[in-house]
C-alpha cells in the first residue's frame, strides 16, 4: 500500500460515500466529493514530490495477484508521462466539482459521486501496469462519461451518449481482443512482462500479427483521440455533455487516448509503428488542418472548441509518430497542455453557459462591456491555445513541430498552419462573443465572474503561465521516460534519416 | 418375466432411471404449463414444478452416488426457490397493480 | 550587468499593476506607474549602455533554462551589443516620449488604465524582443508585441471596424510567424541550437541551400510583422487604434523587428545571396509600391501609414544591399520622424475633435502652431532635406543601393520624391489654406507638445549625431565606397522636387488635384482604393477558406461522408435488427418456446459432442 | 415395497402435475401443485433424503404454496381467458416439450443403462445431522449467501409489493 495507491482508492471511497448520503442532504454530497477530490489532488502532489527523475521505470510500485486463473495482476506504477497526467486527473476534478457546484440541481447526488468514479477510472487507467486492469479502468471511465451525457445533458443528450458509447466501446472491444490475443501468447496479463517477452524475443510476432494487434490498439487509442476520420463523436459529445462533462472529457479523457498509443502502441510493437507511421502522420495533419478549419466556421461555442481540441490532438499524434526525443516529450506536453487551456476554454462557456442559457456564438456580443474580469481570463486562455509563447501551448506545439521537423520538414509546413488557423477561429470568436455592442438579453444577464468561479479558473490560469514559462518543473521526468521509450524500442535513430531540404522554393512563400 | 425375476425385482428396489424418468415427465408437464398457460400465475407454478423435478434427479443423484451433496444442491433450490417466489409474486403483485391483468399475452410491452 | 531583467521588469510590474488594480486606481497614479516604469528602464538603459561601453562589451546573462531537452536549450538569455543597445535606445526613449503624450491625449477615453496596461506589456514583450539572446526568446517578444498590437488596435472594442483590424493585424502576422517558426525548427535541425552566438559563429561553414531557405522564411516573418509585400495589408487597418499607438508600435517599434531580426542574422543573410536578393527586391517593391498608395489617400493616418510601410521597405532595401548598418540608421531616424508625424497628427486630429479626413481640415497653422512647426521638421526629415535626421540614412540607403544596382536607386529616388510629395501634402492640406471642418480648432495641452518637441529635436539632430555606421563599424564593416556627388544630389533633388510640386498643387493652385484626378480616373481609382489588394485577398483566400470549410468539409465531409458512413452502419445494423425484431414479439409465451427450443438445441449439441469423446 | 410406494407415488405426482398445468383456475392448480409436492416428499423420504422431504413439506408445501395461495386471493384471480397469441407456442409447443422429454429419458437411459436400483434404507447420509453438518463446513461460504440472497429478497418484495407512498 504505497502513496499511489491510496490515491486511486480516495475517489472510489469517496464515490461511496458519497452514494450512502441522503438524496436529500445535497450539500453534504457536495462537500463531501469536493473533500474527497482534493485529498486525491494533495496527495498526487506527493507522487511529484516522491517521483525520482533521474530513474527510468516505473515507480510507487505495486504487484498483487487480483485473479489467480488467468493471471491478472492489480500491477500499478507511474513514470514520467503518466504521473503528470494522474495529477492533471485529480487537479481538474476538484474544479469540475466545484464549476457543477450550482449548475446541478437533479439529481445532484449521483452527479458528484459519478465525477468520483470517473476520477477513480481515469487515475486507474494512467497508473495500470496490467493489460486487463487497464482494459477494466478504461471501460469503468466509460460508464460515467456516459451517463453524465445522457443524464445531465442538453436536448440531445441521448444522441450524443450513445454515439460517445458506441463509437469507443467500439475501438476497446478490438482493444480486449488484441489483449486476450496477447495473453494466449504470452501467459500472461502484466504489461511489464508482456513487454519483457516481446523485448527478449521470447515471443516472436510476425509482421501480420504485429501489424494487426497494433491496429486493434490504434483504432481503439484513435478513436480516443479522436484521431481524423473517427473524430465526429467529438463534437456531439462535447455539446450535449454538461460543463463537468465537457471539462472532463476533453481535459483528460481525450488524453487517455494519446496516452495508450504512447504506453502501449509504440513500445510493443515498434516495427508496426514505424511502418504505419507516414500514413497516421498524414492522418494527424489533415485532423490538425481540417479540426480548425472546420472549427472556423461552427456557429456554436462548445462545438468550435471541440473542433479545436481535434486539430490539438493531432499535434499530439504528429509528436509521437514523429520519433523524436523532442516529439514525444512536446506531444506528452501538449496533452497536459491541452488539458489545461482547453478544459479552461469548456469551463468558461459553461459559465457563459450558465449566464445567458445559450452556446450560439450569435447570441452574444459586447459581453467585454458588462464582464470585463470574464472577457480577460478567456482572452488569456484564448493566447493559450492559439499557442502565444509565455503561455503552455507555445512550448507543446513548439517542441512537436521541432520533432516533427527533425524527421521529416515537410510536416511540419503543413503542421504549422494549424497554428495560423487557430489564431483565426479563436480570434474570431473572442471578436463575435466579446467585442461589439452590447446586446439588451447579454446586458441583463451577464454578470461578471464570482468568488467560485475565480476558484475554477485562477488555477489553469495560473498553470498555464508556469507551464509556459518555467518549463523545469514538469519536463525532466517527462524527458527520461520518453528518451527511455525511444531507445527500448530502438527508435531513437530518426524516421527518415538527416533532414533533407527538399523544394526551398516553396518555403519563401 | 419370470415371477421369481418379478420378485428379485421387487426387492431388489426402484431402477433409478425410472426416477430420473419421473423428473424428466414432471419437467416436461412443467415446460407445457410453461408454454401454454396464460395466467402468470400459473406460469409461474409450472416453474416451481420444473424446479422440483430438477430437485428430483439432484436427490436421485445424491442416492446414487451415496453423496449428501446433491441433497444440499435441493438445499439451495428451495431457499432460491423461496426466494424467487417472493420477489416473483411481489412483481406480479406490481404488474396487476398496473396493469390489472394477469394475462400474459397482454403483458407485452417490453419493447418500447 | 546583473540588471539587465530589470529593464523588460519595469513595464510588466506596470502593466500588472495596472491591469490588475487599474480600474480602480486614480488616473494620476496610473500615469505614474505606467509612464514611471518606462521612464526608469530607460534609465536603466543609459545606465548599463555606461557600464558597457554601449555595448562594446557585449553582455551576456543566462536566467534560467527555459525548455531543456538533453542536448537541446533553450534559455532565458539576454544579452547587449551595440546592436541592441540602440534599439533599446529608441525603444525606450521613443516609449518613454510616447506614454507621456498618451497621458495628455487619451486622457478623456473610456478604459484609460487599460490602454497604459496594455501599452506596458508591450514594451516588455519589445524589450524582451530586443535583448534576446535567442532565436525563441526573441520569438517571444515577436508573439508578444504582435499581441498587444492586436489589443491596442482593437482598443476601441464597440467598433466592429476596429476588432476586425485587430484580428487582421494578427492573423497576418501569424502567417509570418508562420515562416519565422519554420526558419526556428530549420536552425535546429541544422545548428542543433538557437542561441544566437553558436548559430551565427557555425553559420558560414553551412551549405548554401540550407540558409537561403532559413533566410527566406525568416524573411516570411519579417514581411509579417513589418509590413512588406506581400502581408503588408493589416497596417493601414491598424490605424483603427488610438494614434499613440500608431506611432509606438506601428512606426517607431514593433514593426521595425523585421528589420531588426534580418539585421540580428545578418551572418546567415551574407551567406544567402538569394535571400539577401529577395529581400533588396522585396524592399524596393514595398516601397514603391506604398508610396504610390500613399500619394492619395485623405486620413491623415492612413497616409503616415503607407508613408511607414514605403519607409520600412527602404529599410529592407538598405539591409538587403548589404548595408545593415545603414537599415539600422534609418530605422533610428524612422523612429524619430515617424513619431513625431503620428504623434503630430494626433495633435492635429485632437484639435479637430477627432477629425482624421485631411479634406475637412486645413489652416492651422494659426490655431496649432507648435504642432505645425514640428510636423514641418518631420516631413523635411522624411523628405529627406538636409541636415533633418531622414536625409542622412536614406542617403546612405540610396548610396549602397546604387553600388549593388544602379536601378534600385533610380527607384529608390523616385519614391524618396513621391514620398516628400505625400508629406507635405499632408502638411499643406492640414495647415494651409482656409479651416474646413467644424468647431474651433486648438492647441494641445503640454504633455502632448512637449513630446513633439522633443522628437523634433530628434529629427533634427539626430541623423547626424548618431551616426549609426560608424557606431556599427566593428559588426557591419562600412564598405569603402567612392564618393559621388551626383547621388547626393539625385537624392536632395528628389526630395526638393517632391515638396515644389505638393507647394503647387496643394497651396498654389488647389484646384489642379481634382482636375489631375479626373483626368486620370482609372488610375487614381486604383490608387485610391490600394489596388484592391484586400478585395483580391478576400476573395482569394479569405472567402474560399470559410465558406469552404463550412460547405465542403463541414457539411460535406464532416456531416454528410463520415457521418453518414457512420449512421450508415447504424441503418444497416438497424435494418438487420428489425429482422431479428420479429423474434421480440412481447408475448412471453413465445419467450418461452424459443427458451424450450433452445434448451433442446443446446442437450443435442451436448450430446453430440459428448458423443464425439 | 419400495416399487409399489414410487409407482403409486409416481402415479399421484404425475396426475397431480397434469392437473396444475390443465386446471382453468388457478387455485385449483395451486392445490394440484401441493399434491406434486407432498408426493415428492415422499419419493425424498425413499431416496434417503429425510432433512429434504421435510423441508419440502414445510416450506415449499407450506410456506411457498402459501404464499401462492394469498396471492391468488389477493388478487382475486379468476379463470383465465383464452387468448392465442403465440402462433410459435401453437406450432412449436408440443414438439419441443416432446423432444425435450425424449432427449432428457433418451439421455437418462443412455447414462445411466443398469447403474443400480434404489431401496429405501440403502443411503443413509441424509439426516438433519449429516446435512447440518456439511451446511456448516463444507458448505459455510455459499450458505452465508444464500441468507444475504433471502434478506435481499424481502427488502425487494417490500419494496416491489408497497403501494407508492407518495
Amino acid at each position: 500500500m504505497n502513496l499511489l495507491d491510496i490515491v486511486i482508492a480516495i475517489p472510489a471511497i469517496g464515490f461511496i460515500l458519497a452514494l450512502l448520503i441522503p438524496r436529500a442532504q445535497e450539500q453534504a454530497v457536495r462537500m463531501v466529493t469536493l473533500v474527497f477530490s482534493l485529498a486525491a489532488f494533495v496527495l498526487s502532489l506527493g507522487l511529484a514530490v516522491g517521483y525520482q527523475t533521474g530513474q527510468t521505470g516505473q515507480q510507487f510500485v505495486t504487484n498483487v495477484v487480483w485473479i489467480a486463473n488467468p493471471e491478472i495482476h492489480y500491477h500499478v506504477g507511474i513514470d514520467g508521462i503518466s504521473l503528470w497526467l494522474i495529477i492533471l486527473s485529480t487537479f481538474l476534478t476538484p474544479i469540475a466539482i466545484l464549476l457543477s457546484w450550482r449548475y446541478i440541481h437533479q439529481q445532484s447526488k449521483e452527479f458528484f459521486a459519478l465525477l468520483l468514479l470517473l476520477e477513480f477510472g481515469l487515475v486507474g487507467v494512467f497508473a495500470a501496469w496490467d493489460l486487463f486492469l487497464f482494459y477494466v479502468f478504461w471501460e469503468i471511465v466509460l460508464v460515467p462519461m456516459y451517463l453524465l451525457i445522457g443524464i445531465w445533458g442538453h436536448d440531445r443528450r441521448i444522441y450524443a451518449a450513445v454515439k460517445f458509447f458506441i463509437f469507443t466501446f467500439a475501438g476497446s472491444v478490438l482493444m480486449l481482443a488484441a489483449i486476450i490475443y496477447l495473453y494466449n501468447l504470452a501467459g500472461t496479463f502484466d504489461y511489464a512482462l508482456i513487454l519483457d517477452q516481446l523485448r527478449s524475443g521470447h515471443i516472436t510476432l510476425s509482421h501480420t500479427q504485429e501489424t494487426f494487434l497494433f491496429l486493434a490498439f490504434f483504432i481503439a487509442f484513435a478513436i480516443k483521440v479522436p484521431l481524423f476520420p473517427l473524430h465526429t463523436w467529438l463534437p456531439d459529445a462535447h455539446v450535449e455533455a454538461p460543463t463537468a462533462g465537457s471539462v472532463m472529457l476533453a481535459s483528460v479523457m481525450l488524453k487517455m487516448g494519446t496516452y495508450g498509443l504512447l504506453r502501449f502502441c509504440v513500445p510493443m510493437f515498434p516495427g508496426a509503428a514505424r511502418d504505419n507511421a507516414p500514413w497516421i502522420i498524414i492522418l494527424a495533419i489533415i485532423g490538425i488542418i481540417y479540426g480548425a478549419l472546420v472549427a472556423m466556421v461552427q456557429p456554436n461555442m462548445k462545438k468550435l472548441v471541440a473542433y479545436s481540441s481535434v486539430s490539438h490532438l493531432g499535434f499530439v499524434v504528429l509528436g509521437i509518430f514523429s520519433f523524436t526525443q523532442l516529439g514525444l516529450d512536446g506531444a506528452v506536453y501538449q496533452m497536459l497542455n491541452h488539458g489545461i487551456s482547453t478544459g479552461a476554454l469548456f469551463l468558461l462557456v459553461g459559465f457563459m453557459y450558465e449566464r445567458r442559457h445559450s452556446l450560439a456564438i450569435s447570441d452574444y456580443g459586447g459581453v467585454a462591456t458588462v464582464a470585463p474580469w470574464l472577457s480577460t481570463v478567456f482572452l488569456i486562455t484564448t493566447l493559450a491555445s492559439i499557442g502565444l509563447p509565455t503561455l503552455n501551448n507555445f512550448i507543446g506545439e513548439f517542441l512537436v513541430l521541432q520533432g516533427a521537423a527533425q524527421a521529416n520538414f515537410t510536416w511540419s509546413v503543413f503542421a504549422a498552419l494549424g497554428v495560423i488557423l487557430s489564431a483565426c477561429y479563436m480570434l474570431w470568436l473572442y471578436q463575435r462573443i466579446f467585442y461589439g455592442e452590447t446586446g439588451e438579453e447579454v446586458r441583463h444577464h451577464m454578470p461578471d465572474l464570482n468568488i467560485r468561479e475565480w476558484c475554477c479558473i485562477v488555477p489553469l490560469i495560473a498553470l498555464m503561465v508556469w507551464m509556459g514559462v518555467y518549463t523545469n518543473t514538469f519536463l525532466p521526468p517527462v524527458t527520461a521516460t520518453d528518451a527511455n521509450v525511444l531507445q527500448q524500442s530502438n527508435m531513437n535513430t530518426p524516421l527518415r534519416g538527416a533532414v533533407t531540404l527538399s523544394g526551398g522554393g516553396s518555403h519563401a512563400r | 418375466m419370470e415371477p421369481a425375476d418379478a420378485l428379485k425385482l421387487l426387492n431388489s428396489g426402484v431402477p433409478i432411471s425410472w426416477y430420473l424418468t419421473l423428473s424428466a415427465l414432471l419437467f416436461a408437464i412443467g415446460v407445457a404449463g410453461f408454454i401454454f398457460r396464460r395466467n402468470i400465475i400459473t406460469v409461474f407454478m409450472c416453474i416451481e414444478l420444473m424446479l422440483n423435478a430438477v430437485n428430483l434427479s439432484f436427490i436421485t443423484f445424491a442416492h446414487q452416488h451415496k453423496q449428501a451433496s446433491g441433497q444440499l444442491f435441493t438445499f439451495f433450490v428451495m431457499v432460491v426457490a423461496a426466494a424467487e417466489a417472493a420477489v416473483g409474486l411481489a412483481i406480479i403483485l406490481t404488474v396487476f397493480r398496473n396493469r390489472s391483468t394477469l394475462n400474459i399475452d397482454k403483458i407485452n410491452t417490453l419493447k418500447n | 550587468m546583473q540588471n539587465l531583467w530589470l529593464i523588460p521588469a519595469l513595464p510588466f510590474v506596470g502593466f500588472l499593476i495596472n491591469g490588475l488594480f487599474g480600474r480602480r486606481l486614480p488616473k494620476m497614479v496610473t500615469n505614474i506607474v505606467a509612464v514611471g516604469s518606462v521612464v526608469l528602464s530607460f534609465l536603466l538603459v543609459v545606465m548599463v549602455g555606461l557600464d558597457s561601453d554601449w555595448g562594446a562589451k557585449p553582455v551576456h546573462v543566462s536566467y534560467f533554462t527555459w525548455i531543456g531537452i538533453g542536448s537541446f536549450n533553450v534559455g532565458w538569455d539576454y544579452m547587449v551589443d551595440k546592436l541592441t543597445m540602440i534599439m533599446l535606445m529608441i525603444v525606450t526613449g521613443i516609449g518613454s516620449l510616447i506614454h507621456i503624450y498618451a497621458t495628455g491625449y487619451m486622457e478623456h477615453e473610456e478604459g484609460y488604465y487599460r490602454f497604459f496596461a496594455y501599452l506596458n506589456l508591450f514594451m516588455f514583450f519589445m524589450l524582451n524582443l530586443v535583448l534576446a539572446a535567442n532565436y525563441l526568446l526573441l520569438f517571444v517578444g515577436w508573439e508578444g508585441v504582435g499581441l498587444c498590437s492586436y489589443l491596442l488596435i482593437g482598443f476601441y472594442f464597440l467598433k466592429k471596424s476596429a476588432t476586425n483590424a485587430g484580428n487582421k493585424a494578427f492573423i497576418v502576422n501569424r502567417i509570418g510567424d508562420f515562416g519565422f517558426s519554420l526558419a526556428m525548427f530549420l536552425i535546429v535541425v541544422n545548428f542543433g541550437s538557437l542561441d544566437f552566438g553558436k548559430v551565427f559563429e557555425t553559420a558560414p561553414g553551412k551549405p548554401v541551400d540550407t540558409l537561403t531557405a532559413i533566410a527566406l522564411l525568416m524573411l516570411l516573418g519579417a514581411t509579417g510583422k513589418s509590413a512588406q509585400i506581400p502581408l503588408y495589408v493589416w497596417l493601414p487597418d491598424a490605424m483603427e487604434g488610438p494614434t499613440p499607438v500608431s506611432a509606438l508600435i506601428h512606426a517607431a517599434t514593433m514593426v521595425t523587428a523585421g528589420v531588426y531580426m534580418c539585421t540580428r542574422s545578418a551572418a546567415i543573410f551574407t551567406h544567402a545571396p538569394i535571400a539577401m536578393e529577395a529581400v533588396a527586391l522585396i524592399g524596393l517593391a514595398t516601397a514603391v509600391f506604398a508610396a504610390t498608395i500613399g500619394l492619395v489617400q485623405n486620413d491623415i493616418k492612413k497616409v503616415f501609414a503607407y508613408s511607414t510601410v514605403s519607409q520600412l521597405g527602404y529599410m529592407f532595401l538598405g539591409v538587403g544591399v548589404g548595408a545593415f548598418s545603414a537599415g539600422i540608421w534609418h530605422l533610428m531616424t524612422h523612429a524619430f520622424f515617424k513619431a513625431l508625424l503620428f504623434l503630430g497628427a494626433g495633435s492635429v486630429i485632437h484639435a479637430c475633435h477627432g477629425e482624421q479626413d485631411m479634406r475637412h481640415m486645413g489652416g492651422l497653422k494659426k490655431y496649432a502652431p507648435i504642432t505645425f512647426w514640428t510636423l514641418l521638421i518631420a516631413s523635411l526629415a522624411i523628405g529627406g532635406v538636409p541636415p533633418f535626421a531622414g536625409f542622412w540614412s536614406k542617403d546612405a540607403i540610396l548610396v549602397a543601393a546604387y553600388h549593388h544596382a544602379p536601378w534600385m536607386f533610380w527607384l529608390g529616388a523616385i519614391t524618396a520624391g513621391m514620398t516628400a510629395f505625400y508629406v507635405f501634402r499632408a502638411l499643406f492640406m492640414t495647415f494651409f489654406g482656409e479651416y474646413r471642418g467644424h468647431g474651433h480648432p486648438h492647441e494641445s495641452p503640454v504633455s502632448m507638445w512637449g513630446p513633439l518637441a522633443a522628437l523634433a529635436v530628434l529629427s533634427t539632430v539626430g541623423g547626424y549625431f548618431f551616426n549609426v555606421p560608424k557606431i556599427l563599424d566593428s559588426m557591419f564593416p562600412l564598405a569603402e565606397e567612392p564618393e559621388n556627388p551626383m547621388l547626393l544630389i539625385v537624392s536632395i533633388g528628389a526630395g526638393v522636387i517632391g515638396i515644389a510640386i505638393a507647394w503647387y498643387m496643394y497651396v498654389a493652385n488647389t484646384e489642379l488635384p481634382n482636375r489631375i484626378a479626373e483626368s486620370v480616373r482609372g488610375l487614381y481609382t486604383l490608387l485610391y482604393n490600394k489596388y484592391f489588394v484586400d478585395e483580391i485577398y478576400d476573395a482569394t483566400v479569405v472567402h474560399p477558406v470559410v465558406e469552404g470549410s463550412r460547405a465542403v468539409l463541414w457539411r460535406g465531409i464532416d456531416q454528410s461522408v463520415i457521418d453518414g458512413a457512420v449512421n450508415g452502419v447504424g441503418y444497416q445494423s438497424r435494418g438487420i435488427g428489425s429482422v431479428l425484431r420479429l423474434v421480440q414479439s412481447g408475448s412471453i409465451r413465445s419467450y418461452a418456446t424459443w427458451v424450450v427450443l433452445g434448451s433442446v438445441a443446446v442437450i443435442v449439441v451436448m450430446g453430440v459432442i459428448g458423443r464425439s469423446f | 415395497m419400495d416399487i409399489f410406494f414410487f409407482l403409486l407415488f409416481a402415479f399421484i405426482a404425475l396426475i397431480a402435475a397434469v392437473n396444475v398445468v390443465l386446471q382453468r383456475h388457478p387455485i385449483s392448480s395451486a392445490l394440484s401443485l401441493v399434491g406434486v409436492m407432498g408426493s415428492l416428499a415422499v419419493l425424498y423420504l425413499l431416496l434417503g433424503a429425510e432433512f429434504i422431504a421435510m423441508a419440502q413439506m414445510i416450506v415449499y408445501a407450506g410456506a411457498i404454496m402459501v404464499l401462492f395461495v394469498f396471492v391468488i386471493m389477493l388478487l382475486n384471480a379468476g379463470t383465465e381467458e383464452r387468448t392465442g397469441r403465440s402462433w410459435l407456442a401453437q406450432i412449436f409447443g408440443v414438439p419441443a416439450m416432446i423432444a425435450l422429454l425424449g432427449l432428457l429419458c433418451f439421455f437418462a437411459y443412455k447414462v445411466f443403462p443398469n447403474a443400480g436400483f434404489v431401496k429405501f434404507g440403502d443411503f443413509t447420509g441424509g439426516g438433519a445431522k449429516e446435512i447440518g453438518y456439511a451446511l456448516f463446513t463444507d458448505y459455510l461460504l455459499p450458505f452465508e449467501v444464500t441468507s444475504i440472497l433471502i434478506l435481499i429478497a424481502i427488502v425487494g418484495a417490500i419494496v416491489l409489493a408497497r403501494k407508492e407512498l407518495d
